[in-house]
């Protein structure tokens, strides 16, 4: 089955739906997003579990000169962030599909065309594909916030837009400029990250890319101090949306860091490595800190956001296969909490009179058993309570910060610490308590069961059994990393990956 | 059936249990079958592990340790970890402590919830908080060891805001998780120096087995693992600094408190210290540290139960004391007396909790000791039950808290040297002990009869306050829509309250005989394989002579006695002794009764500090750097297009005028090139 | 004979240029385009583009001229009020279109181009004819000619949707908004009408429905 | 005559279209100057044609009219819509468009 399949699926039937009218339109876009799920599902069971490498490559050329491939390509990188992808799109359908939204064939074609650019982003293998995908990602969302958003939802959108777009700019500069500079030592363009990852730049190009490409991930991460964006942007968004935005575009920032930037700037990622791991410290404490003084639900889980990408990014800039083994495991279980949270919060804004305030709520498990045992559930993930699989993704970037830099793991332990401060606050202050003045304590409707009920079966599933992804993803997180654990000299790397581990490039040597 | 078999099968059924409860036991029929259910769960838990017990007594004692392993948990780039579990006379003898325990408290819990809405919940809390425990205690891995340590610590949170309406109990229930999440990161950061810096193995038994290749003695990476594993264990075993949620956790349900204090969760620490005794036999300034912490919180503690007037409040401070002496034991080397005391721990202190519910019963929800009064009549059997634990905790000849607590002073006095501080301190310990034990005994079953127990004992009616309130600060409750139930039991009404209480009381009476000096010493003899290689476990035990023995046991009934006497004379021959003795001390009755004024520090030096900076990032930060940041770039785009937007006026003849002169401009470039 | 005629006609299309722009009466306007484009078919007849020039004539001046008429004839033929609240433009744009056709001259005269400096290239037979031109277009040029057919179907579509008459003759279609109303933003205008609020996104609308519906 | 003849006169006719644009006010007149430019521009392709002999000007003179009257068609549509709505026909007063 040819991953082209899996990429346009979404858009096609988000197209076919907005054909066939607004009765039809969200009942095509639901079976459209469960294909896709069970293709990206088909994936996992098609794995070849052993391999670095791409499987089921697609691979031709776009624009010959450029250099331009239309390639993709499956490995333990992206494999579960698809799956997260196409559930969480599924799961945020399905909440949509019992909504009445005004023109619903706009909505879900939105809907499907930034479930093709999300998917694009994880799936492209060439540095230019990979640009138009990250850049096309906009575009839907700009019309889903801008249009079917809350309370100022313009300046909210204006306000991503100018952020995201600065970023994006900065990174197809700094995308050109990688193209640019490899043709110097091969002698022909190509931006296939194969090609570039084999051709290499020389330290002093590395750094410059390096900071353009951190500059722009780190704003759609959002990672402190540029996340003015979030606290509007987040408000703003209807609740599918957010869910969606939250749970996998953080994710794309955070995958093109391990995808592209770790192989392709590796001396620059180590020269730069203490000072991206202070951002992310910064995005850690920050984080928690804002989450802890607020009162809206939406931002509590946004800055909580900031804080779970700081340790994401931590693992990253671990460089050693324990911390990208963390984040790639993170970056899935952070997804589906958050995306959880955020279908919760509207629940309980159901029953609270419509204010996602916590000071509205209080006293809500009282009739709602069940509502209260899952949105438990998540908040215990989400404080990565040991046994659940945020935990083993915590316990493996914070061991891949602890040996390379002893210092920052000891300080951002106190960011797991302030974790279940803020989540406990924000699970008593809405579910116990003294009951709010507007609340009405009432079960979980079965429309929002099924909605939560299966991201927080993963959420279990996986904390059972997180050697599910693990396994799979260990060979091509070692792979990403190998050369930078190579240059900071802390490879751990089995005798039998070792030998085969890849040389440094020839323009690429250490000055 | 192999002892792996056993331990799975007593694993399996409270998880089962919990399940159970969670799913359908709202759907059952009968009003206390989810009780029963829960009970049933652990009760057969508690026969799977005495079938661990016997399978493993079937092995010879050098082949006494197994292991089994679920599924491979999380084994990737150096990382192993494993669901697997370590059973050995350590953890069986754990197991049964346990499952035995909370098996007698949720018989009782039958009753005591009954009429609470929550009934259902209830129980597949506690079965989660069982199972949550055995899983810390068969743990041979320390991933499934972290993950049951904060099972039992999410498991606490859970039962302690368990009547969630009263904000006194959430705020309680989110103390008590935030300090075992300190504790969490301790254990956690201590298993990343011992397990990768050293050992390379997250199972047990291999960095058991290679941890004294991987370090030289007392190595300060070593070291620092083992502190920041004591202070997991502090954080669980509500040892000084990482104290302050114990008491409060007062809040939740009594039977609650009886299944922290006695068989789970405050014992984990003291588990651990013993499990891990190959890392700190090679790292004894750790050791050292926990000896000492376990000291200072065993005086600390009983200083501060002497003034208290909640009932259950100076139950919890004795546990905190009691648990120093086992930290104090373990750290000291001296693991079998402080599993011992652990032992005998868990039958007389569920024992006095439940009879303090019973008492609490019958004040139809009030704590405060200063309302209590002549219970005896009213309630015999509860006071028989509540006079055997007292005993029993202050060490009365021949209870088993005399034996076990003698047991663990006389090794750590044979151990000489500085030691002997810690021997004077656990002596004037047990002496505050004895005295707070029976200030409460004395004041809440002699003295004038308060009107409940005149009206319990005169109608056989339990006295229910019109508006139930909250004990802790006497706010009304909103029962009409929420926790706890109306009803209220006592043991002598109630034959599951009174064979839990009644096989308790036996424990507690009788327990210590099982290791008595000079006679017999079976807990030693049946843990010995666990500690065998250890050169100093052998020292210590033969450390003292035969004359400091038997001095310690006279010194010890002397001391309970004497403590006793005391207590009479100052709260029922002469009240006023007591106000006196306040009024002639006054500040350090106040030490007393503010607790060390902890919560007050932490107060002071976290929480307020952290809300103002949060408040002011919030306030402040956001405000002005993050939102400055894009509303300078917006308001610089602004300004550069009020200047560019003169230029669009409107007038589509001027546009049309500009695009030609830039036509003829473009065309004047082209003619300058050429020539 | 040719120069003559390629006067006559050159300064015949000049004269009309300069009449459609002088003219106050759009009427006289359009009449003078026509003498134009007459004039312009002929200097094509020089250049032996013979069907440009059967084309101009057949298309331009008949067809598209006749367009102008009607629509002068209904908008009303009345001359522009010759007070103006825009800027006078007569002088710069003199200056400006001198200026550019000095810049033109130069570059024609000036050019490098040889060829430019005689009659044009020795032609082969048929050349103009309808046949070569039909036979360009449906060979290389196919590509642009379907363009060019389609450009015109959206055009004349277009065209049908703006005169289209609304909903009767004398109101006006919609009126014009309140001066205070005319700074739309962006975003209002990009904004659907009637899209869904924050409350409906929750489902808030929604519940009473669900309650009796149940599960 | 030579084909520098014929450019200049178009360069002529341009330029006095691209005059016409910039004095007149009246859109029909302006749409008249269009043509004027546009036809100028026809005449410099065509004479071009007959200079390198080949009929590829000639086509692209044919495009041009067909975008000329597509132009005429859209523009004279806007007119009579302006006309209905009764708003002013003169450019110089729609300027709603300004910054």
């Amino acid at each position: 089955m040819a991953l082209s399949f899996l990429l346009w699926a979404p858009l096609f039937f988000a197209l076919l739906g907005a054909l066939l009218g607004r009765r039809m339109a969200p009942k095509v876009a639901l079976f459209g997003s469960a294909v896709t799920l069970g293709m990206a599902i088909y994936y996992i069971a098609d794995f070849d579990t052993g391999k670095a490498g791409l499987q089921h490559v697609t691979d031709t050329v776009w624009i010959a000169a450029l250099g331009i491939h239309y390639k993709l390509g499956v490995d333990g990188l992206n494999l579960f962030l698809l799956t997260l992808t196409t559930l969480l799109w599924c799961v945020a359908t399905l909440y949509a599909y019992f909504r009445s939204w005004d023109r619903p064939q706009l909505f879900f074609f939105f809907m499907g065309l930034a479930e093709s650019a999300v998917l694009g982003a994880f799936l492209s293998q060439d540095l230019a594909l990979f640009v138009a995908f990250f850049d096309l990602m906009l575009v839907p969302f700009y019309f889903l916030i801008g249009t079917w958003g809350g309370r100022k939802r313009v300046q909210a959108t204006t306000k991503l837009v100018i952020y995201t777009l600065v970023g994006s700019l900065l990174m197809l500069a700094a995308a050109i400029a990688t193209g640019v500079e490899s043709v110097g030592n091969s002698g022909q363009i190509s931006f296939a990250l194969s090609d570039l990852v084999r051709v290499g730049l020389p330290v002093g190009t590395q750094e410059w890319i390096f900071l353009l490409f951190a500059a722009a991930f780190l704003v759609k991460m959002p990672a402190f101090p540029v996340h003015g964006w979030l606290p509007d942007g987040y408000r703003a968004m209807p609740i599918p949306v957010v869910a969606v935005f939250s749970a996998v575009l953080s994710k794309v920032a955070a995958y093109g860091f391990i995808r592209i930037v770790l192989p392709l700037f590796p001396q620059a990622a180590v020269h730069f490595q203490e000072l991206l791991l202070l951002i992310a410290l910064a995005s850690i404490l920050y984080g928690s800190i804002m989450a802890f003084t607020q009162t809206d639900l939406r931002l509590i889980v946004g800055f909580s956001s900031i804080a779970q990408l700081g340790f994401i990014t931590l693992g990253i800039f671990a460089l050693n296969p324990q911390g990208t083994q963390g984040a790639l495991l993170q970056m899935v279980n952070h997804g589906l909490v958050t995306a959880a949270l955020f279908f919760i919060i509207a629940v309980l804004a159901a029953r609270a009179g419509g204010s996602e305030d916590v000071r509205d709520m209080g006293g809500l498990a009282f009739r709602a058993p069940v509502l209260a045992a899952l949105f438990l559930i998540v908040a215990l993930a989400t404080l990565a309570m040991p046994g659940s699989s945020n935990f083993m993704g915590e316990f493996y970037i914070l061991l891949g910060v602890f040996e390379s830099k002893l210092v920052i793991a000891c300080v951002a332990f106190t960011g797991v610490v302030l974790a279940s401060v803020y989540m406990l606050r924000a699970y008593i202050g809405a579910m116990h308590n003294r009951v709010g003045a507007k609340v009405q304590s009432r079960e979980l409707s079965l429309r929002d069961g099924i909605v939560v009920a299966p991201l927080v079966l993963v959420i279990v599933a996986i904390a059972v059994y997180p050697q599910l992804l693990l396994k799979r993803q260990q060979a091509s997180a070692q792979a990403a990393v190998a050369q930078t654990a190579l240059l900071t000299h802390q490879l751990a790397l089995p005798r039998a990956t070792a030998q085969t581990a890849p040389v440094l490039p020839q323009g690429g040597q250490t000055p | 059936m192999s002892p792996t078999t056993w331990a799975w099968i007593c694993l399996a059924l409270p998880l089962a249990g919990c399940l159970f409860n969670a799913f359908v036991g709202r759907h059952l029929p009968g009003e206390r079958t989810a009780g029963w259910i829960g009970t049933l769960a652990i009760g057969l838990s508690f026969v799977a592990a005495v079938g661990a017990f016997v399978a493993l007594m079937g092995h010879s004692p050098d082949d006494r340790t197994f292991t089994s392993t679920a599924w491979d948990y999380a084994d990737s780039v150096g990382v192993n970890a494993k669901l697997t579990i370590l059973i050995d006379p350590l953890s069986v003898y754990m197991m049964l402590v346990v499952s035995g325990v909370s098996a007698l408290i949720h018989l009782y819990s039958c009753v005591y919830v009954w009429k609470d809405r929550g009934f259902v919940r209830y129980f597949a809390y506690l079965n989660f908080f069982v199972f949550s425990m055995l899983l810390l205690v068969m743990a041979g891995n320390f991933v499934p060891l972290i993950i049951g340590w904060a099972f039992v610590g999410a498991a606490s949170y859970m039962l302690i805001s368990f009547w969630f309406r009263r904000t006194t109990a959430t705020r309680a229930g989110i103390k008590a998780f935030v300090i075992n999440v300190i504790g969490d990161v301790g254990l956690v950061l201590g298993t990343y120096f011992i397990v990768f810096r050293g050992s390379g193995s997250l199972d047990f038994l291999d960095t058991f087995k290679h941890v004294q290749a991987a370090f030289p003695p007392n190595d300060s990476d070593l070291v620092a693992g083992c502190i920041l594993l004591l202070v997991g264990a502090f954080a669980k075993s509500a040892q000084v600094p990482l104290h302050t949620w114990l008491p409060d956790a007062m809040e939740g349900p009594t039977p609650v408190s009886a299944l922290i204090h006695a068989a789970t969760m405050v014992t984990a620490g003291v588990y651990l210290i013993a499990r891990m005794h190959p890392l700190f036999e090679d790292a004894t300034a750790a050791a050292d540290v926990g000896t000492v912490v376990g000291c200072a919180t065993l005086v600390i503690a009983a200083t501060i139960a002497l003034s208290q007037t909640d009932i259950k409040r100076v139950i919890a401070y004795s546990t905190m004391s009691q648990i120093g002496y086992m930290i104090m034991a373990v750290s000291a080397s001296a693991y079998a007396a402080g599993l011992f005391h652990l032992f005998t721990h868990a039958f007389f202190k569920a024992l006095l909790f439940m009879a303090a519910g019973s008492i609490i019963g019958a004040m139809g929800g009030e704590q405060s000791l200063d309302k209590m009064g002549g219970f005896r009549r009213a309630l015999p059997f509860t006071f028989a039950c509540f006079l055997a634990g007292g005993l029993a905790l202050s060490a009365f000849p021949l209870f088993s808290g005399y034996f076990s607590k003698d047991d663990i002073l006389a090794l750590i006095g044979g151990e000489g040297g500085w030691h002997w501080i810690l021997y004077v301190l656990g002596y004037l310990g047990a002496f505050l002990t004895a005295l707070y034990t029976f200030r409460m005994i004395f004041r809440a079953f002699l003295g004038p009869e308060c009107k409940e127990a005149r009206e319990l004992r005169e109608t056989g009616h339990i006295a229910h306050h019109e508006h139930p309130f909250n004990p802790e600060t006497y706010e009304e409750e909103d029962t009409d829509v929420g926790f706890p139930g109306p009803g209220h039991y006592i043991a002598e009404q109630q034959w599951p309250m009174k064979v839990a209480m009644g096989t308790l009381a036996i424990g507690a009476i009788f327990g210590g005989l099982i290791q008595v000096p000079f006679v017999d010493d079976l807990v030693n003899v049946y843990l010995r394989p666990d500690f065998v290689n250890d050169p100093t476990y052998e020292k210590v035990i033969n450390g003292p002579s035969d004359g400091l023995v038997i001095f310690g046991l006279i010194l010890s009934a002397v001391i309970a006695i004497g403590g006793i006497a005391l207590a009479y004379v100052i709260w029922v021959r002469r009240p006023s002794i007591a106000v006196a003795f306040r009024e002639r001390f006054r500040p350090l009755y106040e030490l007393s009764f503010h607790k060390w004024w902890f919560d007050e520090l932490y107060d002071a030096v976290f929480v307020r500090p952290g809300a103002t900076v949060g408040r002011w990032a919030s306030n402040v930060f956001e405000r002005v750097v993050i939102d400055g940041l894009v509303n300078g770039t917006v308001s610089v785009v602004r300004a550069g297009s009020s200047v560019v937007r003169g230029a669009q006026d409107g007038f589509l003849r001027v546009y049309a005028a500009l695009l030609l002169l830039g036509l003829a401009l473009v065309a004047l470039w082209f003619l300058l090139q050429s020539t | 004979m040719e120069d003559v005629l390629f006067f006559i006609a050159a300064i015949g299309a000049v004269v009309g240029a300069i009449g459609v722009i002088a003219l106050r009466n759009p009427f006289y306007s359009v009449l003078a385009l026509v003498s134009h484009l007459l004039s312009l078919a002929l200097l094509f007849l020089l250049l032996e583009a013979q069907f440009v020039a059967a084309a101009q004539i057949v298309v331009y001046a008949g067809a598209v001229m006749v367009l102008y008429v009607f629509v002068v004839s209904y908008v009303g033929g009345q001359g522009e009020p010759l007070a103006s609240i825009g800027p006078g433009l007569g002088g710069v744009g003199l200056v400006l279109c001198i200026g550019l056709f000095v810049e033109l001259s130069i570059a024609i005269l000036g050019s490098g181009l040889h060829a430019i400096d005689t009659d044009g290239a020795k032609l082969g037979p048929g050349f103009g004819t309808p046949g070569q031109i039909g036979q360009l277009l449906l060979t290389k040029f196919l590509f642009p000619f379907e363009i060019a057919s389609f450009l015109l179907l959206v055009a004349a579509v277009g065209a049908v949707v703006l005169a289209r008459r609304r909903r009767g003759i004398d109101a006006p279609d919609e009126p014009l908004p309140p001066r205070d109303r005319l700074e739309l933003t962006a975003a209002e205008v990009m904004r659907i009408p009637r899209a869904g609020s924050q409350a409906e996104s929750i489902g808030l609308g929604q519940e009473e429905k669900e309650e009796q519906g149940g599960w | 005559m030579t084909v520098a003849w014929y450019l200049v006169v178009s360069a002529l006719i341009f330029c006095v279209g691209a005059a016409g644009v910039l004095v007149r006010r009246s859109p029909l007149v302006i749409l008249l100057c269009l043509e004027l430019m546009l036809n100028a521009g026809n005449l410099a392709l065509i004479a071009f044609s007959r200079m390198t002999g080949t009929g590829d000007g000639q086509i692209f003179a044919i495009i041009v009219m067909v975008v000329a009257a597509c132009e005429v068609v859209v523009g004279l549509g806007i007119i009579v819509a302006l006309y209905r709505r009764r708003l002013p026909i003169d450019v110089d007063q729609l300027r709603r468009l300004h910054g």
